[in-house]
């Protein structure tokens, strides 16, 4: 299945599967020719679809009290840049109503939006804000990398009481994977050990995975085993899973589509510093999006971002004195 | 030049009175400013300055950014007061879609000379609209600087370099801060933007803060020298840029080093900086380097709660202790 | 003029309205005792919150703002778990992670409480959306500041509200006739442009009307308007309430600049003092509402005296109670970032 | 002759609308062979606002963009062949390739920057009014914006500033129907949109935005008021896109003839020169100007790509 197909299937679960579930927004496949699929899902059921005005401000808002009034709602901020219109309302509100409620009030929400370079969406429609969420505590976050855990993480996203963030990528959209007719729901916090490796640990989440697992395969090929860590969640964080994938490779390279400084490679690497100093047979590496606004220019932007070509050097460089 | 005692808060007046005074292009812009802000940083200066420099806004914040980003790619030097820096969440996009991008976007021909005043920090029972510590966000976005003072002469001296820096400043004031006291030289220079001070040499363990929590660090330095136990700790008084080469050589002496700040542990400076020390002085660290921070909770209201959840001087403490616990062990690693 | 609801009636609003005051009043007291942070009084808007919220019914929803300790006891919320949550203790309706700003009882119908101004407005209508998609005739109550007004979000929500046709009621109490932001006598405030603030609403086709706050049967048969066209489908109605500010409520810090509320002035003028006599004379919501009970011959002044004495009582209660109740454990903080996942 | 305060003659006005509408044509034909990337937002049947706006402006006077911006940096004296350049990536695009087709920024003639953010640019624009106002300058500031851009919070936002300070600052909203995807009437139920301008005591007017004579004479009396001190204006131009809101746009293809529709500017503003004395020849304007456009778009494409080194300058001024 394509992986634009399981997001449409996903959604189409959660509305078959739940009558609570409506969706606001429609932009849930970005701008790719994939984007009719979500057209025909909304034909089959216009009465769960709510279609806003551009004012992420007020329909994400809109999302936080209607799931507060005993909805579901799955709300697509389209491109990831657009949340930064609504922060106000998924940061300052969203993520601290059950706790300035002390316990009184959920939202159980499901906020989309596609990150990251597209190609050709310059600086203001290439963000991946997820690393500036996971700052903020009360938001859970899902980074599906695979068609089958796209669809088991958005089951237990909706049937969450908690806002969630799904990260998706425009990129993703055209790749393949099997997905077995009855996928139950992944529980939140448990990693997917996507290849298995002695050498070296790449700790990748979303489109980065892809990208990780081809270079794993070429560098296969020159003797360096590649373990992938796809962490699947963000918050909350199997660290049980990095660290023991650590102390078996003694080696990390993180692969992360944020911007390098306190990025998600920042925590990565500082969780492992903290609690697997000892299992370090190499420094940490981080690669990063460049610190700079994703420029315009096709050569430019593949400069900024982690591509394969960048992922096999940085594993050649922290193996080598192995 | 005659050096003064004053107040963090009166320190913050009279750079933007002098900043007003010294360059017509500087404006202010906030809500109350005319009445001086909730906290008195602005009183006077509508009085002297007029209301075309000292201008009331509405409760816009996004309107109010975006704005001030106009006026500064129009030849002005806006300062902006945001008066929580939890509502600078109603105004990301203007400065991170905007105000961070436009030198770039369009390869140096436009520049966003502002300032951005934003008043937070845990303190007073305000609650979770009203205390967070959001300088890993900035610290994310390329194009911004932010700098958090915790002394007042820094205070004076960074918000003078902030107004005459020719890119978006963030300038992250601690409301915690604004009545402690410390000299102050009116008209003084500027602090450079990316160097961060050492305010206490030492040995032993390099603890790097910034803010209030230089406050609390200083207080455990104390304690931990009645110990023994000699911190070289490291105010970085710039969040971005970091100053990479003060830390390093810090810590290839030392050996040792805690991060401490009042923000969220996850995803926060402390992780930027240990990342980073992990790769640029792996084969010095002679332990773990640890983090202190908050836990991943939103700010408590309750007073009682409130005062667990930034790092206290003991939490310091027990941070320093952990990296000296193997003091005597060698890690595997070295050569 | 009073509302139609028989002696019964009148008098719980007279109940919820010197709670209200007394509650603020014995706050006002304690900040001058001891250090209980930054907070905001309801009064002297009491005869518009009390009346409107009154109205309301179990699983409508209500979401205020910073200004909030009236509008829950409008909906019958207590004054011990109030103050409890004020003052972080373990008995607060939020167990002491809300405070004053965040104020909220799931089970009086407040599920949550922003404090960024027009913060509240979004999830307002989102849970009138909410109600529309359930088929549910119940309403969402949008309770809003004018300075809410200048937000963006205000604009983004009342254009969904209108596109929707959704059961939501905005009340905006508007209490900038004496604020700090108005300057050249520009009303409402020198920061709206608008000088109708109905027309920000009524742009939309939103059904929009002004009326003095001071009129507890305006507000009530204004209210009832609007919960009713909420309930049967009509769609949004913008409600903008004029009151007075207060004269305590100084910027940030309120002090009792006018005293206590003392009921006699109700019907005796020589006890009011000259300073401030305009308040107590024609602005006091709650002495006009009182003056008109006895006007109206059905009720006694020893009833509303004895029902004060109740209300400070119950207060005073209260506040005993928050006092006398512990902090919550400090491991606490960690609790409530999320709710558990079932299976 | 079409008044402005740079006094275009009938000629230069069909000129510049020609070159705008040319350059896009062939923008779309660019992309379609996949010589320029990213997103692609053309304003094919809008010329006439951009073109009977900025006439009406002084070269200083600045101008804000958002997502469609070609035709607004065009009309302010923008080169079309930097325009291609940049749209293309290269090293010789207005922005050195780094902004693209949604941040086009060409100081020099005033048209200071675009954004991709829709209703992002109000409150820039607003701000450069302020710069104006506040230093006793003279200059005007336009921020062009579509429909979709009015229902975002930033708009009420910047339309109250905009009254409560009288800013110098005129307000183009181009009311193609459209807002991003879906007809207007699927975003508001604001018939009229010149309405909302009129809440916070704008003057507005709303236009016939695909008769050149119309706007220019609207926009010329906007200019003049907040050059005068008068405040902002809100211009409502009701325009007609003829292509999707995006090139490539799967779910939306109107008008594949744009020069029959009889809304198109062009071919009103012909004709409504026709029997004129000293009239143009519009046919011999075009063919020219198709040639022009073609030889910008070959020297761009010839372009070098940006170096490398430049991916990392220009993030700030210095640390």
């Amino acid at each position: 299945m394509l992986y634009a197909e399981a997001v449409v299937e996903a959604l189409r679960r959660s509305i078959e599967d739940d009558e609570r579930v409506h969706l606001m927004g429609q932009y849930f496949l970005g701008l790719t020719p994939h984007r009719t699929m979500v057209g025909d899902l909304y034909k089959q059921y216009p009465d769960r679809v709510y279609f806003p005005p551009i004012a992420e401000l007020g329909y994400v808002g809109a999302g936080i009290g209607a799931a507060i009034a005993g909805l579901r709602p799955i709300v697509d901020c389209a491109t990831a840049s657009f949340t930064f219109q609504a922060f106000a309302q998924i940061l300052n509100e969203a993520a601290n109503i059950h706790y300035m409620s002390g316990g009184q009030t959920s939202v159980p929400m499901v906020i989309h939006y596609n990150h990251g370079v597209r190609g050709g969406g310059a600086a203001q429609h290439s963000h991946s804000p997820q690393a500036m969420m996971w700052n903020t505590p009360g938001l859970e976050i899902v980074t599906p990398s695979h068609p089958a855990d796209l669809i088991g993480l958005v089951q237990t996203a909706v049937a969450s009481d908690n806002p969630t963030i799904w990260v998706d990528h425009v990129r993703l959209f055209d790749t393949e994977g099997e997905v077995p007719d009855d996928i139950e729901p992944i529980p939140f916090g448990r990693a997917s050990i996507r290849r298995e490796g002695s050498d070296l640990t790449v700790f990748a989440s979303s489109w980065m995975v892809c990208r990780s697992l081809e270079a794993a395969e070429l560098l296969a090929a020159e003797g360096i085993s590649v373990e992938v860590v796809d962490p699947r969640t963000l918050v909350p964080l199997d660290e049980e899973a990095i660290l023991q994938s650590v102390a078996k490779t003694g080696h990390l390279l993180v692969v992360d589509e944020c911007h390098r400084r306190c990025g998600v490679g920042s925590e990565i690497a500082a969780i492992v510093a903290e609690h697997a100093h000892g299992d370090l047979r190499a420094p940490i590496r981080r690669l990063a999006t460049l610190d700079v606004p994703v420029p315009f220019s096709a050569p430019m932007e593949e400069f900024v971002e982690p591509t394969v070509d960048k992922i096999i050097e940085a594993a050649r460089s922290v193996v080598e004195n192995r | 030049m005659v050096t003064e005692t004053v107040r963090y808060i009166d320190a913050i007046s009279s750079v933007l009175r002098h900043e007003l005074d010294r360059d017509d292009d500087v404006l202010i812009l906030g809500e109350d400013v005319s009445y001086g802000g909730p906290f008195g940083a602005t009183a006077g200066l509508s009085e002297s300055f007029g209301p075309r420099r000292v201008i009331d806004t509405p409760i816009s914040e996004g309107a109010v950014m975006g704005l001030a980003v106009g006026a500064a790619l129009s030849g002005c030097r806006p300062v902006v007061e945001i008066m929580f820096a939890d509502f600078v969440t109603l105004a990301m996009d203007q400065l991170v879609n905007h105000a961070a991008k436009f030198r770039y976007m369009t390869d140096g021909k436009l520049s966003v000379p502002m300032t951005i005043r934003v008043q937070g920090g845990v303190g007073g029972g305000y609650g979770a609209h009203h205390s967070q510590s959001l300088e890993s966000w900035f610290l994310h976005v390329p194009g911004l600087k932010v700098v958090a003072p915790s002394s007042v002469a820094d205070a004076g001296g960074l918000l003078t370099a902030a107004i005459r820096d020719d890119d978006p400043v963030i300038y992250l004031e601690h409301r915690g801060l604004y009545w402690t006291k410390g000299s102050f030289v009116p008209g003084g220079s500027p602090t450079r933007i990316g160097e961060a001070a050492v305010v206490r040499p030492g040995s032993d363990v390099t603890v790097v803060t910034v803010s209030r929590m230089v406050k609390t660090a200083i207080t455990a330095s104390e304690k931990l020298a009645a110990e023994g136990i000699d911190i070289e700790l490291v105010d970085l008084r710039s969040v971005a840029p970091i100053d990479w080469d003060t830390i390093e050589d810090s810590v290839r002496r030392t050996r040792r080093l805690v991060v401490v700040h009042e923000a969220v542990t996850t995803g926060g400076l402390g992780a930027e900086i240990v990342a980073g020390l992990s790769t640029r002085a792996f084969e010095v660290l002679a332990s773990p380097a640890v983090r202190v921070g908050a836990p991943s909770a939103p700010v408590p209201a309750s007073p009682f709660l409130e005062q667990f959840y930034a790092p206290s001087v003991e939490d310091v403490v027990e941070a320093v202790l952990m990296t000296l616990d193997d003091r005597e062990e060698r890690p595997a690693h070295a050569s | 003029m009073l509302p139609d609801l028989g002696v019964e009636g009148l008098m719980t609003l007279l109940e919820r309205m010197l709670v209200a005051r007394r509650f603020e009043e014995q706050l006002i007291d304690l900040a001058q005792e001891r250090d209980i942070g930054h907070f905001h009084v309801y009064v002297g808007q009491e005869t518009t919150g009390i009346p409107a919220l009154a109205l309301l019914e179990d699983g409508d929803l209500s979401f205020t703002n910073h200004r909030n300790h009236g509008h829950l006891i409008a909906r019958g919320a207590e004054p011990g778990p109030m103050y409890a949550e004020i003052l972080g203790r373990a008995t607060g309706y939020c167990r002491g992670k809300g405070g004053t700003l965040h104020l909220a009882s799931a089970e009086h119908g407040f599920p949550t409480t922003s404090s960024a101004t027009g913060g509240c407005i979004p999830p307002a209508v989102g849970a009138a959306l909410g109600f529309q998609r359930l088929g549910s005739d119940r309403v969402s109550v949008c309770l809003m500041g004018d300075g809410a007004l200048e937000e963006g979000a205000w604009h983004e929500s009342a254009n969904i509200a209108a596109m929707e046709q959704l059961p939501v009621v905005f009340l905006c109490e508007n209490n900038s006739l004496e604020a700090l932001g108005q300057r050249a006598g520009e009303y409402p405030s020198s920061t709206m442009a608008a000088s109708d603030l109905t027309e920000l609403a009524s742009v939309f086709g939103i059904e929009s009307v002004a009326i003095d706050g001071l009129d507890t049967r305006c507000v009530y048969q204004t209210m009832a308007k609007a919960v009713q066209r909420g309930r049967s489908g009509e769609g949004p109605t913008f409600i903008e309430a004029r009151t007075v500010r207060w004269p305590g409520n100084r910027p940030i810090w309120p002090e009792l600049a006018t005293g206590k509320t003392d009921l006699s002035m109700a019907w005796d003028d020589s006890v009011i003092p000259q300073e401030h006599i305009k308040w107590h004379q024609e602005q006091d919501g709650v002495l006009e509402y009182v003056r008109q009970l006895l006007g109206n011959g059905q009720i006694s002044k020893e009833s509303v005296l004895d029902l004060d004495k109740q209300s400070s009582e119950r207060v005073r209660e209260g506040l005993i109670f928050a006092l006398d109740s512990p902090y919550p454990s400090p491991e606490e903080a960690l609790e409530h970032v999320f709710t558990p996942h079932q299976g | 002759m079409v008044v402005g305060a740079l006094a275009q003659s009938d000629a230069e006005d069909l000129e510049l609308m020609w070159r705008i509408r040319a350059f896009e044509e062939k923008a779309s034909e660019l992309f379609a062979r996949g010589k320029i990337s990213g997103l692609l937002h053309l304003a094919i049947g809008q010329e006439a606002t951009a073109v009977g706006v900025c006439g009406a402006l002084k070269p200083a006077d600045t101008v804000f963009s958002g997502h469609r911006p070609h035709a607004h940096a065009i009309a302010k004296g923008a080169e079309i062949g930097r325009l291609f350049a940049e749209l293309a990536g290269r090293s010789t695009g207005y922005c050195g390739g780094k902004g693209g087709s949604m941040h086009l920024a060409v100081p020099e003639v005033g048209f200071v920057t675009a954004t991709g953010v829709v209703g992002g640019n109000l409150p820039l624009a607003l701000g450069a009014a302020l710069s104006s106002s506040s230093r006793g300058k003279q200059e005007v500031s336009v921020a062009f914006f579509g429909d979709g851009a009015v229902q975002t919070g930033l708009f009420h936002e910047c339309l109250n500033l905009a009254s409560l300070w009288k800013l110098p600052v005129v307000l183009i909203c181009e009311n193609n129907g459209f807002a991003e995807f879906s007809p207007l009437s699927a975003h508001t139920v604001v018939r009229r949109l010149a309405d909302h301008a009129d809440t916070y005591g704008i003057p507005s007017e709303t236009i016939d935005g695909n008769d050149l004579a119309l706007v220019r004479a609207a926009a010329v009396a906007a200019v003049d008021r907040a050059r005068g001190g008068g405040g902002p204006s809100f211009l409502e131009c009701l325009t007609h896109r003829f292509r999707g809101h995006y090139e490539g746009d799967p779910t939306l293809k109107r008008g594949s003839n744009p020069r029959d529709e009889k809304m198109d500017p062009i071919g009103r503003f012909v004709r409504s020169l026709e029997g004129r004395v000293g009239s143009v020849e519009p046919e011999k304007i075009e063919a020219r100007i198709r040639v022009e456009v073609d030889m910008a778009a070959d020297e761009a494409l010839d372009a070098p790509w940006p170096d490398r080194e430049s991916l990392v300058s220009n993030v700030v001024a210095s640390w």
